[in-house]
């Protein structure tokens, strides 16, 4: 099985060049999927969140996802990167990256690992306010968590 | 055995990690949330609600509040994760 | 309603490119999602693709399609590119990019523009093969066809 | 009235576009189908197969086989399209 690419890190990511490392591993991949999650101003009323993390367990549990993607969808790569630290409004917060042959695989795998990322990797953001003030931690939304029932457990072979 | 605290968590209990020596009587996940609690306010405050309490046992997600944790070496407990 | 960006061209894209622009609409951008189809070389047989399209109706339809992914999940921006000529293998095809507050409308207002582009946008593929013949046209696949039954009408407000 | 043809239809036909003059007869899609098939052996080969033509009237796909043409500026016949 092909190894996933996990990265945590404080820097910025360039999306065209995570993508272009995906598609010169084979001629034989037909689609690219890509999410980039970003810092939303939440209408103007944050400048920016800060990211806490746990080291190491955060790229355990996210390596873990993306292989069961990879195995899951039969994907033929997968590329994870997750940063932490101070993130300005507008800035990435998160890439994943998915190569397959066909379209269907790579848009589910790229799903698939977002939604159990969101749900079980160790990040935390807490709001820094246009105001000056620091504001509340994030709290983890529902619907993240009934996003999973969407990828119901497959009979092992 | 070494515990970590994250995010609000750690803000109320007041530092992020610390050793300690389990006491004897205590060796599954909800028996240590039960002496964390006995062990002052900002411990009392920081675990009041359980239902948004997360345990990871050597980094691995633990849903099970009775799984026996004396062979761990890192016990982690924050709130539900927010990343992405 | 924001308008769609939609290019037929010869040209290659640049993902990283598109997805930039897109980022910096608005600071309440919180998903970007891209799919990128590629010229597969289907187990070593072709050397390229020769993509035909019908100039005119291509960019009306792409427009069309991607007016309604915007409108139906209330994307904040999208683009598509499509590219037409001689494709080799390994090279891009088409680029899709949307832009929302949340991921799962990024996502499926991207799998729905790929979804109505490979029934309707007036393209077709031409096989050249690594042996130096010409091969036969691509066919269409009732798979592409049965995509779009996820996409049942929704009632109008 | 202008006629377009696309992929291996346009190879069939042998041209890719032509300008005709529609006869009274031919008012609907159906009937223009089965007009041009008795243009010759190339169009009888290109259209052989009805139920994998498409048809756009002014660069707009129609499914209706009797839709009225006899205003069109623009007719394409074309296979199933395999973009994306």
């Amino acid at each position: 099985m092909k190894k996933p690419v996990v990265q945590i890190q404080q820097d910025n990511f360039d999306v065209g060049l995570e993508v272009k490392k995906l598609t010169n591993t084979s001629n034989n991949v037909g689609a690219i999927v890509t999410f980039t999650g970003l810092c939303r101003d939440e209408e103007g009323l944050l400048s920016a969140l800060e990211l806490e993390h746990y080291p190491g367990m955060a790229e355990n549990e996210i390596t873990r996802i993306a292989e069961q993607a990879i195995e899951r969808f039969g994907l033929s790569a997968a590329t994870v990167i997750h940063r932490y630290g101070k993130i300005e409004t507008g800035e990435n917060i998160v890439l994943v990256v998915t190569a397959a042959r066909h379209r269907q695989v790579a848009f589910d795998g790229a799903q698939f690992i977002m939604d159990f990322l969101k749900n079980n990797a160790p990040f935390w953001k807490k709001e820094h306010r246009l105001d000056g003030t620091t504001g509340d931690w994030v709290d983890a939304k529902d619907i993240d968590d009934q996003s999973l029932n969407k990828w119901k457990p497959v009979g092992k072979n | 055995m070494k515990l970590v605290y994250f995010a609000w968590l750690r803000e109320r209990v007041g530092f992020g990690q610390e050793e300690i020596d389990l006491p004897q009587e205590v060796s599954t996940v909800s028996e240590l949330l039960n002496w964390l609690r006995s062990r002052g306010e900002n411990f009392e405050e920081a675990l009041k609600h359980p239902e948004v309490i997360r345990v990871a046992i050597d980094q691995v997600h633990e849903n099970d509040l009775d799984k026996n944790i004396t062979s761990a070496k890192e016990i982690a407990l924050f709130p539900p994760m927010t990343g992405g």
